[in-house]
């Protein structure tokens, strides 16, 4: 204890940020500029117009993008620490940011036709997701806890309001509630963990928080505790088992676009903060937390892809299978101290997922019609006849969830696992092995369905036209996960130089 | 003669056939009756002008000189100290005599055929067969590489095959075809086992003799090429265990071949096929390979004295068999057929005594005379309306002299009398006297094989064609037109001259098959394996021999042509009782066969069906069982309510936080 | 060589073609199927040039297995991945049997009666494009992704154009073939840190070969050595799992019958042909060279399973009545004698394993090609309802009987060579062994011609009253397999000497006394503690 | 200024009332009740937040805790919304009715 006293009195707000604080955040006051802007707009933009809304934040996130790229470069390999050190301007960040915004940008391009079919065109979806967005932005490169804090509840709430965006459906109110209250209840816990680090080491920067903790041998018993609190939290937030419980009922209820949105770019952000801390941070306490985190991430890859097995509804077999893969990218988080290809992985991982994922709901968004939403199998029985490059797209994204080679879930899968063997840790990558086996039945069962001709008793679901939009998405996110299994030079070189930039670098 | 002109009139050989065969069967049934019987016929009379022209080159060759091996090309090339085979052909007193026969005979069969199979819509098909076999037997015989010489002798049981299953609408055809086929395999299976062990154990330097130290090891030559084994035979240890079990292996692919027991039961059956192939193959040149094969093998059988004795056993053993089978059966086709096995384990004796020579003249005028009785027995199917039970027959000796007379020539012949079987026989039954394991027990055996071949062969001739008709079909049966007819005279006529001319220069003495082919046998250095018998004992034998036979036909004679001796009542003793039935029924073979193989194999794989894949495949269920299990487990905990997902938070937070710390304390 | 990438273009050929498919609307089938077909052609041509150069140069390259074409590039430089392709005698003929059988495959795709054509041949020709792959990659990550891809159009193809009791079928297919190569993957990422540690940071078959695994002594017997349970000895377990399955070896071919008589008949005769080649390709090239320690150790064990694949299919064959399932265990039978050839680790009997995958893809081809014609004319499988179809098919059955002999390892034809050079190599690892192989070619004579017989022979039935004979584009397949059967009997030599010139180096990687042998330590029990999982 | 003495007690205080929300949010149903469980877990950490901070003497903690407490404001505004809209007139007030989506 006062050895950590003494660590209090370092000098911190001494100097006033200037604009190179204010360079690094860049992109995210960019896109929060956006939300403000977005808020007024709705007001004077006609209803018929709401469209103009959806172009509007589009030109935010493609500007934000562009500043996120260019800060890729000018943050350099080193990166720097803003705002005395409660937020980074590294590559990891701005990795994040690029993944997240394309992700939105992408929600926001298949929303309106969905929403319109939908009958919930309002304006201040727009706006609820650039908040998300934002939060995400803020998550992704926060080094502070208060700004992890922040961050979280900044991109929770609006998730939670969107879950919930369609007022007149039980379902989407349901899903909403669920959200909210085992959100907030998450976040007490990952609070309590928080507060437990920041009390045992002085300080709520990481840099400071590494630094204390690398002073003592890992064995502070509350320090431990604040640890597991934190990640419980986290966890909870990328759906890992057996903290997931609430994702299959969210992801059901909630507009498809919203789960579209929040499948993807919510677990990007939590992994980005959950390697900070874990992989870099608390790094020194990993003989302490490397065991919950191998837990947690068996337990999702078994849980996710069993679970998944007998599903006849594709958003929740989607959830699960999105719960199977938060436990593969934890693989690589789980090995991911003193073995960089664990964290590459990972991050490999994330965006192959960003893409998959996205194109995987973005065909249930595109193909949801005026009445219900595309849920049940039996909706997508004949689909490849109807729809053959729609039932390709979608055929192509299961396998790539399912890990075939050609896809970019493959090298995903493929990287993690070696991270595993790497740290002699053969066990989980046979965990990963033996599970995702189980998952090819449960993806290619879908393919099979779509092939099928509808049954008789029912009628045939009503597929809308895939429409330019639609298509345009599914052509993105098709030739993403393509590329990510193909060139896997590419995107693995960025995961490489993100994860070698990481703040605060211990 | 040079080796390319060596592989020239080989080549041809060959290639006639061939042609002959292709044409007939793929632009025969176009072009029609006419066309397909002079293809088949002029290719086989071509074969056999060249075969002449390859007897007069070899009969000019100096001696020493008279053997040539060439090769046609490379079959495989493993790289040194593997597998590398070429195509060679030999050409010697023994292919070319062999080669003789085959297009000789097999020109007057397809002669005869062009007749027999007039009525048949198949004929274009048959010829194709025939040609093949032609084809492939000149192939077996040309072979200087053991694989080649598989090559022939496999292509041989397939034409045979094809040609017993002729009539392929009849079951009982197809399952002779089947069987004949399956037994042929179990040949080749032998001398292939045979010839790897010969590949791998053939080497330039003699092995050394066991607990000896040698000064250089035997270098290993790999090969296959029969030149080259025969050369270094004696590497493989003389009488040793190795070469004794090569020997076994290729006298099993004999015994297959030319159905000798055990593997004898294909024979009756595959006289299913059309009499002509019965002639051909089933009696004069394929199932006689066998002999050829231990003949041209003799360098190796000459070092396992014994193997060649377990051989000679198995051939005199083969012929009393058969010829004790033959008294009883009634099918003319089936006792021309176990007769036909019953002389072929005759020359199997005298190979397996090392009487190569005798072995090959028995062969060869074994040749003549079997393919004149099954000629003969052909037109006499034809008379009487494809009815082949000598029961049904009688009399016929009236209606179709010509036929009559020179069935009277072949029984005579084959019983021993006066023509061809008279002196191969006498000539081998000689060897026998002093040479063999344990002679001259084999010997006595042998005249009494002499005593059944002459009352089987009369008692056919017998029933055949003497006393009344015993049915309709036999009362106006009539004379074979010509071409039926000629080939059968002039088979009658070698069989009847074919011994004297060729025994004409030295009464008992060697004679001249004797003369042109023991340059082949003498092993180099030695002499002859098997020593001939002195002149008088030599003459003793002969009358002694000579006399059994003579008994034979005139019990026969009495017995079912005179009708004045009942063999029933002398068979009707306790102790002989049994033996009609056993005769009647091949001594239960088949039946032996059928329950001690042929139903427990099928019971097995009938049991495997029921119970092999699906205990393998098992495990797959269970595996699905247990993941839907499982699933239903996970999805039975999502209750949907908040507070249930709440408490497994705080369950695991409980779980966690306690483990961890618990592990810390263990730690410490 | 000069320059050009042959292998790239043979490998790129149908990948393009199925990508050409996708512009031409779905109604023209004339048009998709000429397309497929010309493509299938003009990659047989394409590969006919690089056989040939095989067989008339040298090769280059002074590693263990030297190769031609090579064609080499970084592919992901951070973990050593590159895009190495190269050719052997070893994988040329294999090579020449994929495209080939895959143009008989095209030409018998049914143009009227299948539904959406385009995406059938598109998948046809993208598994084409993932076979041809496996057998040139020479970079352990690569064919991997090539050997994983393969099952995503079979998959496609079996599940959806499979007959009614497709579904269980493609299920236990899939189950098998995922679980094995899953485990390969994880043998593969061994190997690579295994090298890593050895400061090659690789998945380059050339360079793996190079250093070697350490062996470890097995504890002696007689007769035998108990294997020890080293971390190379899982990781050959691991590989060899995923080929036993692909091969399929007995007790791992249980999802091959179901699958063969679900199957549709161009993907069958593809299937059949090719893909099940594959686990033999696989023992050949990474199998046995990798891991010659385990494989010595585990020799009594491999050749045993071999044997009983080859009695145990025999066996089965003979007790079937449904002539695709007849045939299904035939190859099962004929794929043993593969195995049996390639673990003698004798050059005669690789040599004739080769010979014989050659041979055997020729003549399963053949026989699923007939069984489909038949079933097309009579409507049934069911030997027991056929018969007399020699008198209304000539032509077929001149054919079909070539076919039948070749499958039955009638000397002269092409199956007799690849079987005798196994046997030979087979017994001078264990005599009795080729005594044994000798057993399964008596039993297959016997149920080949149990088939053949049935189906051919005997009086004509109600099914086969009154079908027609091969019309001429049927023949037109037939023919050129029937030519083969026996030009490949009494002219080998092409085949045998390509195959020859690349064999000896397989056989000395094969050779366990090269490379050091350790003595269990500590570490090494600790090393399998970790592997297990 | 806290004392050595007090601290311990303060810490476990909070966790007492850290654990008595989290209890309350498993046993009560009305979701207004589990909401203000809610609350007071936050506020638990509110206190432990002040105590560290006080017993460090850095300011963080407070800064935190004010941090923590806006925060708190905000959840409450939306989950009010949200629970008002979802429980509208004619439906008791109980978690456990929301159990549509299961399994």
């Amino acid at each position: 204890m006062r050895t950590v006293n003494a660590l209090a009195a370092l000098p911190l707000a001494t100097a006033t940020p200037g604009w190179r604080d204010l360079v690094g955040l860049l992109p995210e006051l960019i896109a929060a500029g956006g939300f403000l802007a977005l808020m007024l707009l709705d007001l004077v933009v006609p209803p018929a117009r709401r469209t103009w809304l959806a172009v509007f934040s589009g030109a935010v996130l493609v500007g934000a993008l562009a500043v996120s790229v260019w800060g890729w470069y000018d943050a350099g390999s080193a990166g720097r620490s803003v705002f005395f050190g409660a937020f980074a301007y590294d590559r990891l960040a701005e990795f994040a940011n690029c993944v997240i915004l394309v992700t939105t940008l992408l929600t926001v391009v298949i929303s309106p036709g969905y929403l319109n079919r939908r009958r919930l065109h309002h304006g201040e979806y727009y706006s609820l997701l650039m908040a998300a967005t934002v939060g995400m932005m803020l998550l992704a490169g926060a080094t502070s806890l208060m700004v992890i804090f922040l961050a979280i509840e900044l991109l929770s709430i609006s998730l939670y309001i969107l879950s919930g965006f369609s007022r007149q459906e039980e379902r989407s109110q349901e899903a909403a509630v669920k959200y909210l209250l085992l959100g907030s209840f998450a976040s007490a816990f990952l609070l309590f963990g928080m507060a437990l680090v920041y009390g045992e080491t002085g300080h709520t920067q990481l840099a400071q928080i590494a630094e204390a903790m690398s002073r003592s041998l890992p064995v502070d018993p509350l320090l431990v505790g604040g640890i597991i609190l934190m990640f419980v939290g986290l966890a909870f937030k990328v759906s890992a088992a057996p903290f997931h419980a609430w994702t299959p009922d969210v992801y059901q209820g909630a507009p498809t676009s919203v789960t579209t949105f929040m499948s993807v770019a919510t677990k990007v952000a939590a992994f980005i903060v959950i390697i900070r801390l874990f992989d870099d941070a608390f790094a020194s306490y990993y003989s302490r937390w490397s065991a919950v985190v191998i837990a947690v991430a068996i337990l999702s890859m078994v849980v996710g892809n069993l679970a998944a097995l007998t599903q006849n509804s594709i958003k929740r077999m989607l959830a699960y299978s999105g719960i199977a893969q938060a436990g593969y990218i934890l693989i690589g988080v789980a090995v991911g101290v003193g073995i960089p290809l664990g964290v590459q992985g990972a991050l490999y991982y994330l965006a192959a997922y960003a893409f998959t994922n996205l194109g995987a709901f973005a065909v249930v968004t595109v193909m949801s019609g005026q009445g219900e939403d595309l849920d049940s199998y039996d909706h997508l029985r004949g689909l490849w006849r109807r729809r053959p490059y729609v039932a390709a797209a979608l055929a192509f994204f299961l396998l790539s969830l399912a890990g075939f080679p050609f896809t970019a879930g493959f090298f995903g899968k493929f990287l993690v696992f070696a991270a595993a063997i790497q740290a002699h840790n053969v066990a989980l990558a046979l965990w990963g092995i033996g599970t995702s086996a189980v998952s090819v039945f449960y993806y290619l069962r879908v393919t099979l369905i779509m092939f099928q001709r509808p049954k008789e008793d029912a009628p045939a679901y009503e597929w809308p036209r895939t429409g330019l939009a639609g298509s345009a998405v599914l052509l993105v996110t098709a030739a993403g996960t393509l590329v990510l299994g193909v060139f896997v030079v590419l995107v693995l070189t960025v995961a490489t130089m993100a994860q070698a930039g990481t703040l605060p670098g211990t | 003669m040079n080796a390319s002109t060596a592989a020239l009139l080989a080549g041809l050989v060959l290639l006639f056939p061939l042609a002959g065969s292709a044409l007939c069967g793929l632009i025969g049934p176009v072009l029609g009756r006419r066309f397909v019987n002079l293809a088949g016929t002029l290719s086989i009379g071509a074969a056999f002008v060249v075969t002449l022209v390859i007897f007069v080159q070899v009969l000019g060759a100096a001696s020493g000189h008279q053997s040539t091996t060439a090769t046609l090309w490379n079959w495989l090339n493993l790289g040194p100290g593997n597998l590398n085979v070429s195509v060679d052909i030999t050409i010697d007193q023994l292919s070319v005599l062999m080669l003789l026969v085959i297009t000789g005979v097999g020109l007057l069969i397809h002669v005869y055929s062009v007749g027999y199979m007039e009525h048949d819509p198949g004929a274009a098909r048959f010829f194709s067969y025939m040609n093949f076999f032609i084809f492939s037997m000149a192939l077996l015989v040309l072979a200087a590489n053991m694989v080649i010489l598989i090559i022939g002798w496999a292509a041989v049981a397939l034409s045979s095959y094809l040609l017993i299953g002729f009539w392929y609408e009849r079951e009982s055809a197809v399952l002779a075809a089947r069987k004949a086929f399956i037994t042929q395999v179990i040949g080749d299976v032998a001398l292939v086992i045979a010839a790897i062990l010969i590949f791998v154990n053939l080497s330039a330097v003699p092995a050394c003799p066991p607990n000896e130290k040698c000064a250089g090891l035997p270098q290993a030559l790999h090969t296959l090429s029969l030149p080259q084994i025969f050369a270094h035979a004696s590497s493989l240890g003389v009488g040793s265990p190795l070469i004794t079990l090569i020997c076994i292996l290729l006298a099993v692919g004999a015994f297959a071949k030319s159905a000798q027991f055990p593997l004898h039961t294909w024979l009756p059956d595959a006289m299913e096929g059309p009499t002509p192939v019965s002639a051909l193959i089933h009696a004069a040149t394929m199932v006689t390979a066998g002999v050829y094969l231990i003949a041209r093998f003799h360098s190796l059988f000459d070092l396992a004295p014994i193997a060649s004795g377990m051989v000679a056993c198995v051939g005199m053993g083969t012929a009393v068999m058969a010829g004790f089978i033959a008294l009883s059966q009634v099918d003319i086709k089936r006792v021309i057929a176990y007769s036909t096995m019953s002389q072929i384990g005759l020359m199997i004796f005298a190979v397996g005594i090392g009487a190569y020579a005798a072995g090959m003249y028995q062969f060869l005028l074994h040749a003549f005379f079997k393919a004149l009785l099954f000629l003969a027995a052909g037109n006499v199917i034809h008379a009487v309306h494809d009815e082949q039970d000598i029961r049904e027959m009688g009399g016929l000796d009236s209606r179709m002299r010509v036929t009559a007379w020179c069935f009277l020539v072949g029984s005579l012949a084959l019983a021993g009398f006066l023509f061809a079987g008279m002196f191969s026989k006498e000539d081998l039954l000689g060897f026998g006297m002093i040479n063999g394991p344990g002679s001259p027990a084999l010997y006595i055996v042998g005249i009494g094989v002499n005593v059944l071949t002459g009352l089987y062969a009369f008692r056919l001739y017998g029933t055949t064609f003497r006393g009344e008709p015993r049915s309709e079909a036999a009362r106006n049966a009539h004379e074979s037109k010509a071409v039926m007819l000629w080939p059968v005279v002039i088979l009658a006529g070698l069989s009847a001259l074919a011994g004297w001319i060729l025994q004409w220069p030295v009464a008992f003495g060697p004679h001249l098959i004797d003369a042109f082919l023991n340059p082949v046998f003498t092993s180099p250095g030695s002499g002859p394996i098997a020593k001939a018998p002195q002149l008088w004992p030599g003459v003793l034998g002969f009358v002694i021999g000579l006399t059994c036979s003579l008994i034979g036909i005139a019990i026969a004679l009495r017995i079912w042509v005179r009708h004045d001796l009942d063999p029933s009542r002398a068979l009707a003793r306790p102790g002989l009782r049994l033996l009609p039935r056993l005769s009647f029924n091949k001594l239960y073979f088949d039946e032996l066969y059928d329950t001690l193989l042929v139903r427990p194999t099928r019971a097995l794989g009938r049991g495997l069906r029921r119970v092999g894949d699906p205990v393998m495949d098992s495990w797959i269920k269970g595996v699905s069982d247990v993941a839907t299990d499982f699933s239903s487990v996970f999805r039975s905990v999502q209750t949907g309510l908040i507070r249930d997902y709440a408490s497994y938070m705080v369950l695991f937070v409980v779980i966690f936080t306690i483990g961890v710390m618990l592990a810390a304390g263990l730690a410490r | 060589m000069n320059g050009f990438p042959w292998l790239t273009a043979i490998l790129l050929l149908p990948a393009a073609g199925a990508l050409i498919l996708q512009v031409i609307p779905g109604k023209a089938a004339d048009l998709i199927k000429g397309v497929t077909v010309m493509v299938a052609a003009a990659e047989v041509v394409l590969v006919a040039i690089v056989v040939h150069g095989v067989a008339t140069t040298s090769a280059i390259g002074g590693g263990p297995l030297p190769m031609h074409y090579v064609e080499q590039a970084s592919w992901i430089p951070a973990i050593g991945a590159s895009y190495h392709l190269g050719v052997d005698g070893v994988s040329a003929w294999i090579l020449a049997l994929n495209a080939g059988v895959f143009l008989l495959g095209a030409l018998v795709v049914p143009r009227r009666s299948t539904e959406r054509l385009k995406l059938f041949c598109g998948l046809m020709l993208l598994a084409e494009a993932a076979t041809t792959g496996v057998l040139i990659s020479l970079d352990l990550l690569l064919f991997y992704v090539f050997w994983e891809g393969m099952l995503i159009p079979l998959y496609f193809l079996l599940a959806f154009y499979g007959n009614e009791n497709r579904g269980r079928a493609t299920l236990k297919f899939v189950i098998y073939t995922v679980a094995g190569s899953l485990l390969m993957l994880l043998a593969i990422l061994y190997l690579h840190f295994q090298a890593l540690a050895g400061g090659h940071n690789t998945f380059d078959l050339e360079v793996l070969l190079q250093n070697p695994l350490p062996v470890q002594t097995g504890v002696a017997l007689p007769f035998t050595t108990i294997p020890t349970l080293s971390p190379a000895m899982f990781a050959f377990l691991a590989f060899a799992l995923a080929f036993a399955i692909k091969l399929p070896m007995v007790p791992f071919h249980t999802w091959l019958p179901d699958l063969y008589e679900s199957a549709p008949a161009p993907v069958l005769v593809f299937f059949a042909g090719v893909v099940s080649k594959m686990g033999a390709y696989g023992f050949i090239r990474f199998g046995i060279t990798l891991f010659s320690g385990p494989v010595h150790q585990l020799q009594p064990l491999l050749v045993a399973l071999a044997i009983l694949s080859i009695l145990y299919g025999a066996m089965m064959a003979l007790s079937q009545t449904d002539l695709k399932r007849i045939v299904a265990y035939a190859s099962i039978s004929h794929l043993g004698f593969i195995a049996l050839g390639i673990f003698s680790l004798d050059q005669n009997g690789i040599d004739g394993a080769v010979i014989q995958i050659l041979n055997h893809g020729i003549i399963i081809a053949g026989l699923f090609l007939v069984v489909g014609v038949v079933e097309a004319r009579t409507g049934t499988r069911d030997i027991r309802e056929l018969g007399g179809l020699q008198k209304r098919m000539p032509w077929l059955y001149v054919f079909f009987l070539v076919i039948t002999l070749g499958a039955l390892g009638l000397p002269g034809t092409n199956g007799f060579v690849g079987e005798v050079t196994i046997m030979l190599g087979a017994f001078q690892y264990f005599w009795l062994l080729a005594v044994l192989a000798g057993l399964g070619v008596l039993l297959a004579s016997w149920y080949m011609l149990r088939m053949h017989q049935g189906m051919m022979h005997g009086p004509v039935r109600a099914v086969t009253e009154k079908v027609q004979d091969l019309r001429f584009r049927e023949g037109l397949v037939l023919a050129p397999l029937a030519v083969l059967i026996v030009l490949l009997g009494v002219f080998p030599h092409p085949v045998g000497t390509v195959a020859a010139q690349a064999v000896p180096g397989y056989v000395t990687l094969a050779d366990a006394s090269q490379h050091p042998v350790v003595v269990p330590t500590v570490a090494h029990v600790s090393a399998l503690t970790e592997v297990e999982p | 200024m806290l004392s050595q003495a007090m601290f311990p007690w303060l810490l476990l205080t909070a966790a007492f009332l850290f654990t008595l929300g989290a209890l309350g949010v498993l046993i009560r149903r009305n979701p207004l009740v589990v909401f203000m469980c809610i609350e007071l877990m936050l506020n638990a950490v509110n206190l432990a937040l002040v105590g560290y901070s006080s017993y460090l003497n850095s300011e963080e903690g407070q800064v935190f805790a004010f941090m923590v407490i806006v925060v708190a404001a905000a959840e409450v505004v939306v989950g009010l919304g949200l629970l008002t809209r979802v429980f509208s007139i004619g439906r008791e007030l109980d978690v456990d009715d929301l159990d549509e989506m299961k399994q």
